[in-house]
């Protein structure tokens, strides 16, 4: 959300026609800037207390799939990958290193950020998905 | 279901089927001051249920389903099978509870008016919520909160209290010891007891009442209270909300309308006898 | 009484629902997606005060999801007009689209649509340029194995709005032996106000009737019977329907499905149907209906290998032997 | 050269609470919520005299409006539709 907190014309909103009381000053924001949040459906302040979920890294489909830092799922041993995790992430370990990027036990710092970007290309009907997006803030 | 059990929590009434009889005694012992739901009709059916049918003997794992149900959700061992009844119960709720806005936050009461408590979890409300519960107010739920749309009243879920890790100590040096459930150590969630709420949350959970105050307090800090803009809290409740999106414009309207309605205060806390040092202060301004 | 047994009489005939066990009902309506249609059946019934509101809360929440189902198809269709092609609305979505009786209480899940088949990649790339992509990474056996042999592209799911769009180009995959004309049902469509259209109703029969019994494992079966039944006593109101249905049934190759359907709707809802086109009861009509009636009152599933050979018939009636064989072996290994 | 023309939903389709300056929209034909800031709902309220392109757009705003600098205006509309459009609130007509 951009920062302008004033908005000159809010008042108008909602009139039946739109007559500006005086010439008020509109900031277009910059092109990049983001001015539409659409609000989505959360589960993620509940998670902890509805559901006990895990998230295999890779998933069964991709089993021995090593997984490069951009998340992506490549050939076993390739160079700079990541090796499959041998036990699947426990959702609060998810959730801070989503969150914080706070390292799993038994885990290297780097595999961890490949496995964040993994997790975070999680789609529905991927194994892991529904916890993720249980886990997971708002985008 | 081989064991079955029916519970009444404020305006909701849940039906747990278990294979095992052992999450369902120790449910019933904590539960034991609750209602049956009086016509017999229940809103939600939870099932635990063995993941696999060699399973209900050989490692036996809980799997929490139900009405609805999440996948990816994974089974929890024998031993925590009160946790499992719980989680199945908040879970009914996120995903299927359409009557009442919900809120994951915590409530109490006093004086006729409520306050709501938001927060992630950790944040300590749960907490706040249970010792103001035994300090002169009402403790009308630790978890959800559910917002009447008709009325903007706010009604009582006051299921047990679950405890966590070092609240668990704080609340056994002030509440009788039959009050509380076996303790659970090594959950996912770290160790766990369950509280259930006192006669008066108990005897008055039929009870709503208009909301007067949102905080969104926050554990850890040195002491520090700020104002919340309103775009923020509507933001924050949005995600507080399991069921926002879902219940359309008449969800836009109320969430707007208890937004418009109370003030809203972040609150920083080193401990929890300043908080409740905090809200006292006010609630006393608020009256005044 | 096994509750999806409760549950199809309180369908068909909601004033013989008097006490019961509604804990049971309800359950058994949630597990089969048919609340939202059970809520509007029963209203104006005398339930207790607790169903009622458990009743009224299920029609909100279908409103809501009408609202949603048709503005994912609106989205869709802002992001293929500019191609100019016949755009179909499938399944719930078009019911609720037509306002046809079946959209009441009806939950949709995905958006299903069905465009000509030469127009795919197009409508691929709209979609992806709108903001949907690929549900798995678009590489390896699935993909491949979507594209060479279903009926329909490997899903899409919306970025912002995480909702699934289906994209056909024909009713079943084309490993399955019955080969539908889909540029005739492409042709038989009827445009809506809004400029998109949905199948003509026989044809929409057809497809109901493919997809349940030609296609799939019958999970979820109740509610797309329910729908049959609901299409067919509105449809049957239509001047020459009956024969309609008869013909395309056979100019597609579901003849034998279509008479199932009208079989067993008659047998679980009780709907009035042609003699005709509907045929000779079957022994083997009982073996679905206990599939279908394969749930408690506590929503579980009963009947395990009855269920499990129904799993094994949906691979049996998609693929030719041998590819059932290198369609397994593949899945086993990966 | 004109480019595409765009369309809003009328008023009553879209419900707006003002928050602390931004505004809260539910919008009915999708049953979604958005929270949009400074320029999005003056461009909305612009549309509602009649489909526009970028152009005929700008040029309803300025008269309603002085800009804070007239740098990258053209660029920032353009951007702002494509957001609205994406979000299902401006559509082509």
């Amino acid at each position: 959300m951009s920062g302008s907190d004033h908005n000159p014309a809010g008042e108008a909103i909602g009139a039946k026609a739109f007559v500006p009381s005086r010439r008020a000053v509109l900031v277009m924001g910059a092109a990049a800037a983001s001015t539409v949040v659409t609000i989505r459906p959360a589960l993620a302040q509940t998670a902890g207390s509805i559901i006990n979920c895990e998230i295999p890294v890779p998933g069964p489909h991709a089993g021995g799939n090593f997984i490069a830092p951009d998340g992506n799922l490549v050939a076993p041993g390739t160079p700079g990958a990541a090796a499959p995790l041998s036990r699947p992430l426990r959702g609060e370990e998810v959730r801070s290193l989503l969150r914080s990027g706070s390292t799993p036990a038994g885990v290297d710092p780097q595999s961890a950020q490949a496995y964040a970007n993994y997790i975070r290309r999680l789609q529905s009907g991927m194994s892991g998905f529904t916890c993720y997006a249980s886990l997971q803030m708002p985008r | 279901m081989k064991h079955r059990l029916s519970i009444q929590i404020g305006p909701v009434a849940f039906r747990i089927g278990s294979a095992w009889a052992q999450p369902l005694d120790a449910l019933a012992r904590l539960y034991a001051a609750y209602p049956e739901p009086e016509d017999g009709i229940c809103d939600f059916t939870v099932r635990l249920e063995a993941e696999k049918p060699w399973r209900r003997y050989f490692r036996p794992s809980v799997a929490i389903r139900g009405d609805y149900i999440l996948p990816d959700a994974a089974p929890l061992s024998l031993a925590h099978g009160l946790l499992a009844a719980e989680m199945g119960m908040n879970l009914q709720m996120a995903l299927g509870q359409k009557r009442y806005l919900l809120l994951h936050a915590a409530t109490v009461e006093k004086n006729g008016r409520a306050l709501i408590m938001t927060g992630e979890s950790g944040a300590g409300k749960s907490t706040l919520a249970a010792l103001l519960g035994e300090r002169g107010w009402r403790l009308m739920g630790d978890e959800f909160a559910l917002l009447d749309m008709d009325s903007g009243m706010l009604l009582p879920f006051p299921r047990a209290v679950s405890l966590k890790n070092g609240a668990i100590a704080v609340m056994e040096a002030q509440v009788a010891p039959g009050r509380f459930g076996p303790r659970l150590e090594g959950t996912p969630k770290g160790d766990i007891r369950h509280m259930r709420p006192n006669r008066n949350a108990l005897s008055r959970m039929g009870e709503g009442a208009m909301p007067a105050l949102i905080l969104f307090p926050r554990f850890g800090a040195a002491q520090a209270v700020r104002s919340v803009g309103a775009a923020e809290i509507f933001m924050r409740l949005t995600q507080a909300s399991t069921n926002y999106v879902s219940l359309g414009r008449r969800g836009f309207d109320s969430l707007t309308r208890l937004i418009a309605n109370n003030p809203a205060l972040a609150i920083d806390y080193p401990d929890t006898d300043s908080a409740i040092g905090l809200v006292d202060d006010f609630w006393r301004e608020l009256a005044a | 009484m096994r509750n999806a047994r409760l549950l199809v009489r309180a369908l068909g005939d909601p004033a013989s629902v008097r006490a019961c066990d509604w804990a049971g009902l309800i359950s058994a309506a949630r597990a089969e997606q048919l609340i939202g249609s059970l809520a509007f059946r029963m209203e104006g019934q005398a339930v207790p005060p607790r169903v009622a509101a458990i009743f009224e809360a299920a029609r909100r929440d279908s409103a809501q999801a009408r609202t949603q189902a048709l503005w994912e198809a609106e989205m869709a269709h802002r992001a293929l007009a500019p191609l100019g092609l016949p755009i179909i609305l499938m399944k719930g979505t078009a019911f609720h689209a037509a306002g046809l009786d079946a959209s009441v209480g009806r939950s949709v899940g995905d958006l299903d649509i069905m465009v000509p088949h030469d127009s795919l990649d197009a409508v691929e790339a709209a979609l992806i340029g709108a903001g949907w992509e690929h549900v798995k990474d678009a590489q390896g056996y699935d993909d491949e194995y979507y594209r060479r042999w279903m009926h329909e592209l490997p899903p899409l799911i919306h970025r912002t709005r995480d909702r699934m769009i289906d994209v056909h180009h024909t009713i079943l995959p084309l490993t399955a032996r019955p080969r539908p004309d889909a540029q005739a049902m492409i042709a038989a469509s009827v445009e809506l106000e809004n400029g998109l259209r949905i199948l003509c109703p026989a044809d929409i029969v057809v497809h109901a009737a493919a997809h349940l019994f030609a296609d799939g494992n019958l999970a979820g079966g109740l509610r797309n019977l329910w729908d049959i039944d609901r299409l067919l006593r509105e449809f049957a109101a239509q001047p020459g329907f009956w024969a309609s249905l008869g013909e395309c049934a056979r100019l597609h190759q579901i003849g034998p499905h279509v008479g199932r359907a009208l079989r067993l709707s008659h047998r679980l809802y009780g709907t009035p149907v042609d003699k005709a086109v509907a045929g000779r009861a079957r022994l083997t009509d009982l073996l679905f209906e206990m599939r279908l009636l394969a749930r408690n009152g506590w929503g579980q599933e009963k009947a395990k290998a009855l269920r499990f050979a129904f799993y094994v018939r949906s691979h049996w009636l998609r693929m030719p032997p041998l590819m059932l064989a290198r369609h397994l072996w593949v899945k086993a290994r990966s | 050269m004109a480019g595409p023309v765009f369309a809003t939903d009328p008023e009553a389709q879209v419900s707006a609470v003002e928050l602390d300056g931004l505004s809260v929209l539910f919008h009915a034909p999708s049953g979604m919520t958005h929270i949009v800031a400074a320029p999005a709902p003056q461009i909305l309220d612009a549309l509602r005299i009649g489909p526009a392109d970028a152009g005929e757009l700008l040029a309803r705003l300025r008269a309603w409006y002085d800009f804070e600098s007239d740098d990258e205006v053209a660029d920032a509309v353009d951007a702002r539709l494509e957001e609205l459009e994406a979000a299902g609130l401006v559509r082509r007509a």
